[in-house]
């Protein structure tokens, strides 16, 4: 019980303190995450930054927070699109079933055998630098997850007594899918939300490692991994710095939720 | 085993399925690109020092780039059923031949990280469910976290830091020695460990509270034994099944690895292919990573059916 | 239990491999295989493709080489006349030249190389007046419809590159690399790898180094490792950020050498943006040059005073005024022009912004972040500068079809050893692919045509320095770096030097230290 | 034989948190003694055994002199505790289809015992493994897998797998909860020959046939206390705490016959039904009809398809072949089902007024509709703000009956509702289901394997069988 408490009020510590710094950061941080200062590129931290600055003498600080803001709102932005699009066709899958079911599915395999790394790369390709291909397609590549979870579970929770006397009571589908599936689907979904919006800045970073990432100056946690990542030897501060703010959001998310499974 | 054959079945019609979607999906995405698709193929061709105008004209002529988008995509799907995927528009080459070269060496270094994650994921999965909320536990999950955070290539760059650079006992990229296997297999597989010790854990620990588990020890065997033959085999379907899920990483995480190191393989070929608009290779490529995907699937399926009974004999 | 079998036999491997790791490498000089490492992948036989990287490797040669100062020297051709009235050139084979296949590289043999070479789609001879190549009496004859002095340059190029006629199918594409240099290719693997070993049938002096591999390594970062751990004994292209740390390691000599190759913002003149000299100028005010060459290139010296580097010492002009940083002459050449501060800081004219799309592509790694620099510093002076990061065909493709605003790139003027070649192909009356876009100047077209024909040196000096005049006060491209690239090598090895014109890798002088 | 009982217990307290769920509980078994452990539910009989296995949840608190063979067992710290499992004592686990390894095949799962605890060869252990089998009658079963037994052959199973250890003391935990009547009697079998062969057994049980089938001693406990203790035979014939009696009184065995209700137009009538699952028929010429007022009762071995029958005439299955007419006008919602494990009928989530409160709305009903339900089946309103798993199963029932009761019910399929429940509880409920029937005129299809239940509920029953039609009253069978 106790051991539980502890987790969820760690959790609920990283979350809470990254999503104050997204709030208030900007406000707070008074430097401008777009000013340069080539003369004071790769300081390092605890001089007149409190991080340091980047190859280009911004404040890491500054951008940080700043990033923060378009990271939080990317990262759950994609995860809920996901999540809402895959759970929506996966209760419709198990509960129409049939047909719906098989094409669903059959949609399902071919995303799934489809890289989503192609399909973020051509959408990238219509806009470069643009935000709306990167939510787009990371969104359509991790809608996947949330979709076999909820139609497996959706699918074993619709053959219970319960869902069964709900039907001989004449409720309707969204009454079932209100009290006796969603319930049951929460936590993991909370699980799989953390993990998409890892995957998803992790995803941002790792693309403007091959080229395809938001257009500069924006500050983003995933392009900040990646601009610094060539000085990681003059600078590592400045670059775990993001890493870290990542790594405290999913680890966060990830004990808030409260199971952690795939 | 009629069972066994209609699964074949059905993941043949996957197969099928799956390819003559992501050709004609490819094709359209690619066709719908903003640019001029001659002067991409011309600067991947001869370089930016050479792209020109006129490179481009005679990219158009020799590509027959003119033609209606629809006739080079039946071209395409009537080829296709002749195991002929067409010509690179970048290399000139056959891309069924630049595959099957790119393939092995995508297959080989995917198919050692899923052993090495293996090796790695599933018995820190059981350990730590074994201490579930004692420390190691709380340090696994906190580790897997991390992998799950950090973009792989962060973890490739720290590796090849640590082990080439500074302590210099293996090559930091290329694949001509046995060892350059170590630091791409390694990068792959940690990202993959990470996920799958979670799973293993989490279905570990499910087990373990079952009531097989509970009759297991109170037949008699040792705590070693109940988890040898009772716990692991348990908790191997769910893993095995998570397999399924976890290739779609991997596919991510090769294209990482291999530009990082400098691996001559199938990711590699994908991102050039859609910097390139190389259409007949990204088609190429995306149709292979997707039968891929659809063997290594059907291979999870049998494992499944190996592992558990009711599988088998549903 | 087979299972357990595989999984033990894994371990083991694992393990093995680890260990086999750990115990590093020991082979005797004679047999030691030489490992270069550079950002450059194999795209295909083609020697429009890859030949460089054959030329490089001395696998194959051209008729004619390029020495420090980009004079022609003999390669394949062992000397060459040229006619009084400039039309017919005659070059003489070395004699006993062989390629790799035991065939002689005759004059038959080369000159119909050198015609497929004029017929090849992207390749170089394509854009030089030559009527006919043919051979007689065991010479190869060039005859162009008009004076080029250029030619030897142009035979230079890597897409000229002489191979044997077994190198080609039937339908004349190269299906394998059969060359005539003092190395032979025995594994062609694209995209990544080459090995060459010692050709013995090469009649010059032979080279000390038997064996070597050539490795295509996009990533900087990984280049960089691969230098430190000595598993590459010569690492080309550095990245900027890893010299200084490199310099440091005792086992490396690391060099930098400048190129002739210039980064510059290429500007459509066509637009209501640009179509002012003012406003060009007041961008090259607004650049902070010194900054990007010394923060971002970590090289104070490359920063670009004028369009061509010192290393093209014919060309670079001494008396030139240096293009230098001056935000406050940026501002007052802005409002000169008729472009007043608007709302946010952003100028304006007519009411409308001053906002442009700058393109530019990631091959180049350092170009992202200077574009990103540049952003910052025309913000200072009011300007808004989007950047967009495309393919680098999207520049030229840009170009042809208007709708490109700026961009960013590295311009080579020595894709032939002489940069007429380049001046000609990009400042000429209709701009080009990779120069000035919509500009022209009459005077720098009359002046480089007369280049083209005129050999007396003093007069070609100061049609040079007219050229370079032009361009400097018309601004047509605002130059903004000069490039420089850092090459590692192993302390091991002696005799390295580096080919200003990246012709070649110089692998022949070349020795294992005692 | 052992000189040393092969068990004794005394002074055992079982407590959480400082209130006592086993209080001083004294009991002693000799070698091939039977001791049966009678009581309701949360009386604290199967903590009671727990204890004695040493497998209690580690937040219980427990004290007291636990002997097991003349070793002071209880005194021992889990570990060397663990040590004796298999070997000197072992539990037979509740519904062991459940326990069994579902990826194992049967013999191998006995063998693993002889091989691993009986530290024997893996051939010796197969061998015996195999003999084992033999004996129970499984001879051919060894290569089945879990999944492939009925409950009976997993129960033997699990009797061979616990036994293989060479444990003298056999504790079986509620050994016949969920299986029918054929079934129960077989285990009873099992069970005895055990004793016979020198095992000593505690067996846990709230069904008094199975009690009485087996012998030997037997406790009452009640409240956490064991009330009466004694030999079976006698204490049947003569319980003298009064709660001994209640449950003697409970036993449906115990119950007048029920009387025959006129006949009246049909609620809901089928004819010549014939109904398959998963590729195997379960009957067929079929033909039952429930009147208002009346119960019918469905009877039959485990597995004949008694559920699917009555799913069938709520429509919630389609017959294979033959009509199901319903009375006409009739809203669909008013053809209700009861569920033998009431738990899963609820959201597991929500509180129970949530339930009634949903139902309320849904069909347009006051919000105070409920209460007078309620009331009338004296369930008090407290309990609506408790999750299904927060009460007892008896009370859940009568809730899940309300439920039903709030849209007023046409027809009535009672799954099995109190096989789950001890024979007090189930005969409250029992009691009400018979005058809720009779108020509201209400057709039950009452499904249960206890023939003597169904006897003192209805005199009408249809015994689903395999290619029979048995339609008829109870004394044609």
């Amino acid at each position: 019980m106790s051991s539980r408490f502890v987790r969820r009020a760690i959790g609920a510590a990283c979350v809470g303190a990254v999503v104050l710094l997204a709030i208030l950061g900007p406000w707070l941080i008074e430097a401008d995450p777009l000013r340069q200062n080539l003369r004071a590129a790769l300081r390092p931290p605890f001089g007149d930054d409190l991080l340091g600055t980047d190859h280009l003498g911004r404040s890491v600080l500054a951008r940080l927070a700043h990033a923060a803001r378009l990271s939080v709102s990317f990262g759950a932005a994609s995860a809920a699109s996901a999540a809402l699009l895959g759970t929506g066709l996966g209760l419709v899958a198990a509960l129409r079933g049939g047909i719906v079911d098989r094409v669903a599915g059959a949609l399902c395999d071919a995303t799934m055998a489809l890289p989503g790394l192609l399909l973020v790369l051509i959408l990238a390709a219509f806009a470069p630098g643009a935000f709306w291909p990167l939510y787009l397609g990371i969104a359509l590549a991790l809608w996947v997850e949330f979709f076999r979870l909820v139609r497996t579970v959706a699918r074993s929770r619709l053959m219970a007594p319960e869902v069964e006397a709900a039907r001989l009571f004449g409720f309707g589908d969204l009454h079932i899918v209100k009290r006796h599936l969603l319930p049951h689907l929460l936590p993991a979904l909370g699980a799989l939300f953390a993990f998409g919006f890892g995957a998803s800045v992790a995803a941002v970073s790792t693309l403007s490692f091959i080229g395809v990432g938001l257009r500069p100056p924006t500050p983003e946690w995933g392009n900040m991994m990646t601009e610094l990542l060539p000085y990681y030897d003059e600078a590592p501060i400045q670059l775990l710095a993001p890493a870290g703010l990542l790594f405290a959001t999913v680890l966060g998310l990830q004990l808030l939720a409260g199971r952690d499974t795939k | 085993m009629g069972g066994v054959g209609r699964a074949l079945a059905d993941r043949l019609l996957q197969a099928l399925f799956v390819a003559l979607l992501v050709g004609v999906l490819c094709f359209f995405l690619a066709e719908a690109l903003p640019g001029d698709q001659a002067f991409r193929i011309a600067a991947a061709r001869y370089g930016e020092d050479m792209v020109s105008g006129i490179a481009a004209d005679a990219v158009r002529a020799e590509l027959g780039l003119d033609r209606p988008a629809w006739l080079r995509l039946a071209d395409w799907l009537l080829n296709i059923a002749r195991i002929d995927l067409g010509v690179s528009l970048v290399s000139g080459e056959s891309v069924f031949e630049e595959l099957v070269h790119q393939l092995g060496s995508t297959i080989g270094l995917s198919l050692a990280a899923l052993a090495l994650s293996a090796l790695v994921g599933p018995p820190l999965g059981v350990f730590f469910a074994l201490r579930a909320g004692k420390l190691p536990d709380a340090i696994g999950t906190a580790a897997a976290a991390a992998l799950r955070a950090l973009p792989s290539f962060a973890v490739g760059i720290a590796l090849m830091l640590v082990f080439a650079s500074w302590l210099a006992v293996v090559p930091a990229a290329g694949y001509d020695q046995p060892q350059s296997w170590l630091l791409p297999t390694t990068t792959l597989a940690l990202g993959l460990a990470a996920t799958s010790s979670i799973v293993s854990r989490q279905a570990t620990l499910a087990v373990l509270q079952s009531s097989q588990i509970a009759f297991a020890r109170t037949k008699g065997l040792g705590e070693f034994d109940v988890v040898r033959r009772h716990a692991v085999r348990n908790a191997a379907a769910p893993v095995v099944a998570y397999l399924g899920v976890q290739l779609v990483y991997l596919v991510e995480g090769v294209v990482v690895v291999e530009s990082l190191f400098a691996w001559p393989g199938i990711g590699h070929a994908l991102v050039h292919a859609v910097i390139a608009r190389d259409i007949p290779m990204l088609q190429g490529t995306a149709l292979a990573m997707g039968l891929l995907f659809v063997l290594l699937n059907a291979a999870v399926d049998f494992a499944c059916r190996a592992i558990d009974p009711r599988v088998r004999h549903a | 239990m087979h299972l357990r079998g595989v999984f033990c036999g894994f371990v083991a491997a694992t393990v093995a491999a680890w260990a086999l790791a750990a115990s590093g490498p020991a082979a005797a000089d004679e047999t030691r295989t030489l490992r270069i490492v550079s950002p450059w992948e194999i795209t295909g036989l083609d020697p429009a493709r890859s030949g460089y990287i054959f030329a490089r490797l001395q696998v194959a040669e051209t008729l004619v080489g390029a020495d420090n100062g980009g004079n022609p020297v003999p390669s394949l051709a062992e000397n060459w006349t040229v006619s009084p009235d400039g039309l017919s050139w005659r070059f003489r084979l070395r004699p006993n030249a062989q390629f790799h296949d035991g065939t002689p590289a005759n004059a038959e043999a080369v000159a119909r190389s050198l015609q497929r070479a004029q017929s090849l789609t992207g390749g170089m001879l394509t854009n030089a007046p030559i009527a006919e190549i043919a051979a007689a009496d065991g010479v190869v004859s060039i005859r162009t419809d008009r004076p080029f002095v250029a030619l030897l340059a142009f035979l230079a190029h890597s897409s000229a590159i002489v191979l044997a006629p077994s190198a080609y199918s039937e339908a004349g594409a190269v299906t394998r690399i059969v060359g005539t240099g003092p190395y032979r290719a025995t594994v062609v693997e694209p995209p990544l790898k080459v090995e060459i070993a010692k050709f013995e049938g090469w009649a010059g002096r032979p080279p000390a180094i038997a064996r070597a591999s050539y490795l295509a390594v996009t990533r900087g970062e990984t280049r960089t490792a691969m230098a430190e751990s000595g598993q590459a004994d010569l690492v080309y292209v550095l990245p900027p950020e890893a010299v200084d740390r490199l310099r440091r390691n005792p086992r490396l000599a690391v060099a930098v050498a400048p190129i002739p190759r210039t980064r510059l913002l290429k500007l459509n003149a066509a637009s209501p943006f640009f179509a002012d000299q003012r406003v060009r100028a007041a961008i090259s005010f607004a650049l902070d040059r010194e900054g990007i060459a010394a923060s971002l290139l970590r090289s104070p010296e490359s920063q670009a005073t004028q369009l061509f580097p010192p290393s093209l010492s014919e060309w670079h002009v001494q008396s030139l005024p240096a293009l230098t940083h001056d935000t406050a002459r940026a501002r007052a050449l802005l409002a000169d022009a008729g472009w007043k501060p608007g709302q946010s800081g952003i100028v304006e004219k007519d009411g409308r912004p001053f906002r442009v799309t700058l393109r530019t592509f990631s091959d180049r790694p350092e170009q992202p972040p200077m574009a990103a620099a540049i952003q910052a510093q025309l913000r200072e002076i009011g300007i808004d500068m989007r950047v967009a990061i495309v393919n680098s065909g999207e520049i030229p493709a840009g170009h042809r079809d208007g709708t490109l605003e700026m961009a960013l790139f590295a311009r080579n003027f020595s894709l032939v050893p002489d940069p007429i070649g380049t001046l000609l192909q990009d400042y000429g009356p209709q701009g080009g692919d990779w120069g000035a876009m919509n500009w022209s100047s009459a005077d720098l077209a009359r002046t480089l045509e007369m280049l083209g024909s005129t050999s007396d040196p003093a007069e070609r000096a100061r049609l040079r320095a007219a050229a370079a005049r032009v361009l400097h006060a018309e601004l047509p491209v605002i130059p903004v770096a000069w490039f420089d690239y850092g090459v590692a090598a192993s302390r091991r090895l002696q005799n390295v030097s580096i080919d200003p014109f990246e012709l070649s890798y110089r692998l022949d002088a070349m020795r294992w230290a005692e | 034989m052992n000189a040393a009982p092969a068990l004794e217990v005394e002074g055992l307290c079982v407590a959480a948190g400082g209130r006592d769920l086993v209080r001083n509980a004294c009991l002693s078994l000799r070698a091939g003694g039977i001791l049966v452990i009678l009581g309701e539910s949360g009386s604290g009989k199967s903590l009671l055994a727990h204890a004695v296995m040493g497998t209690l949840p580690a937040e219980l608190d427990w004290r007291g002199r636990i002997a097991i063979g003349g070793i002071d067992f209880g005194a021992l710290d889990p570990k060397s505790r663990r040590a004796h499992w298999g070997r000197a004592i072992a539990l037979l686990p509740q519904e062991p289809w459940a326990s069994l390894d579902p990826l194992m095949r049967a013999e191998d799962q006995i063998a693993e015992v002889h091989a691993l605890v009986g530290r024997r060869t893996w051939r010796e252990a197969r061998a015996l493994a195999g003999r084992a089998l033999g004996t129970l009658g499984l001879g051919s079963a060894g290569g089945r897998y879990p999944f492939q037994l009925s409950g009976g052959m997993a129960q033997r199973v699990a009797v061979a797998v616990a036994l293989a250890g060479g444990a003298r003391l056999l504790v079986a935990d509620e050994p016949t909860k969920g299986l029918d009547a054929e079934c129960r009697d077989e285990v009873a079998e099992l069970l005895l020959s055990q004793a016979r062969a020198g095992a000593a057994l505690i067996v846990i049980t709230h069904d008094i046939a199975f009690a009485r089938k087996l012998g030997g001693e037997m406790a009452v406990m009640l409240d956490a206390e064991i009330v009466e203790q004694g030999a079976i035979a006698g204490l049947l014939a003569a319980p003298r705490h009064a709660y001994t009696k209640r449950l003697l009184a409970a036993d449906p065995a115990g119950w007048a016959p029920a009387k025959p209700v006129a006949a009246a137009n049909p609620v809901v009538e089928a004819a010549n039904l014939a109904v398959e699952r998963g590729g195997r028929r379960l009957f067929e010429g079929l033909s039952v009809a429930v009147c208002p007022g009346e119960i019918v009762a469905a009877t039959g071995c485990s597995g004949c398809g008694k559920t699917s029958l009555g799913n069938v005439l709520l429509g919630l299955l389609a017959p294979q072949s033959g009509i199901v007419r319903r009375v006409s006008g009739a809203d669909a919602h008013r053809f209700q089902k009861l569920y033998q494990d009431p738990v899963s009928a609820f959201a597991s989530g929500s509180p129970l007024g949530v339930a009634l409160d949903d139902v309320c709305r849904r069909h347009g009903l006051p919000l105070d509709a409920p209460s007078r339900i309620l009331a009338r089946l004296r369930i008090h309103p407290d309990l609506l703000l408790r999750r299904p798993d927060q009460v007892s199963g008896g009370e859940l029932q009568r809730v899940a009956l309300a439920r039903v009761l709030l849209v007023d019910p046409a027809f009535l399929f009672a799954d099995e509702p109190t096989s789950r429940l001890d024979p007090i509880i189930q005969q409250e409920v029992m009691d009400l289901l018979r005058e809720v029937v009779a108020e509201r005129r209400l057709a039950m299809l009452l499904v249960t394997h206890d023939a003597a239940l169904a006897a003192g509920m209805t005199a009408k029953a249809v015994r689903v069988d395999a290619r029979l039609d048995a339609g008829g009253t109870l004394a044609a069978l």
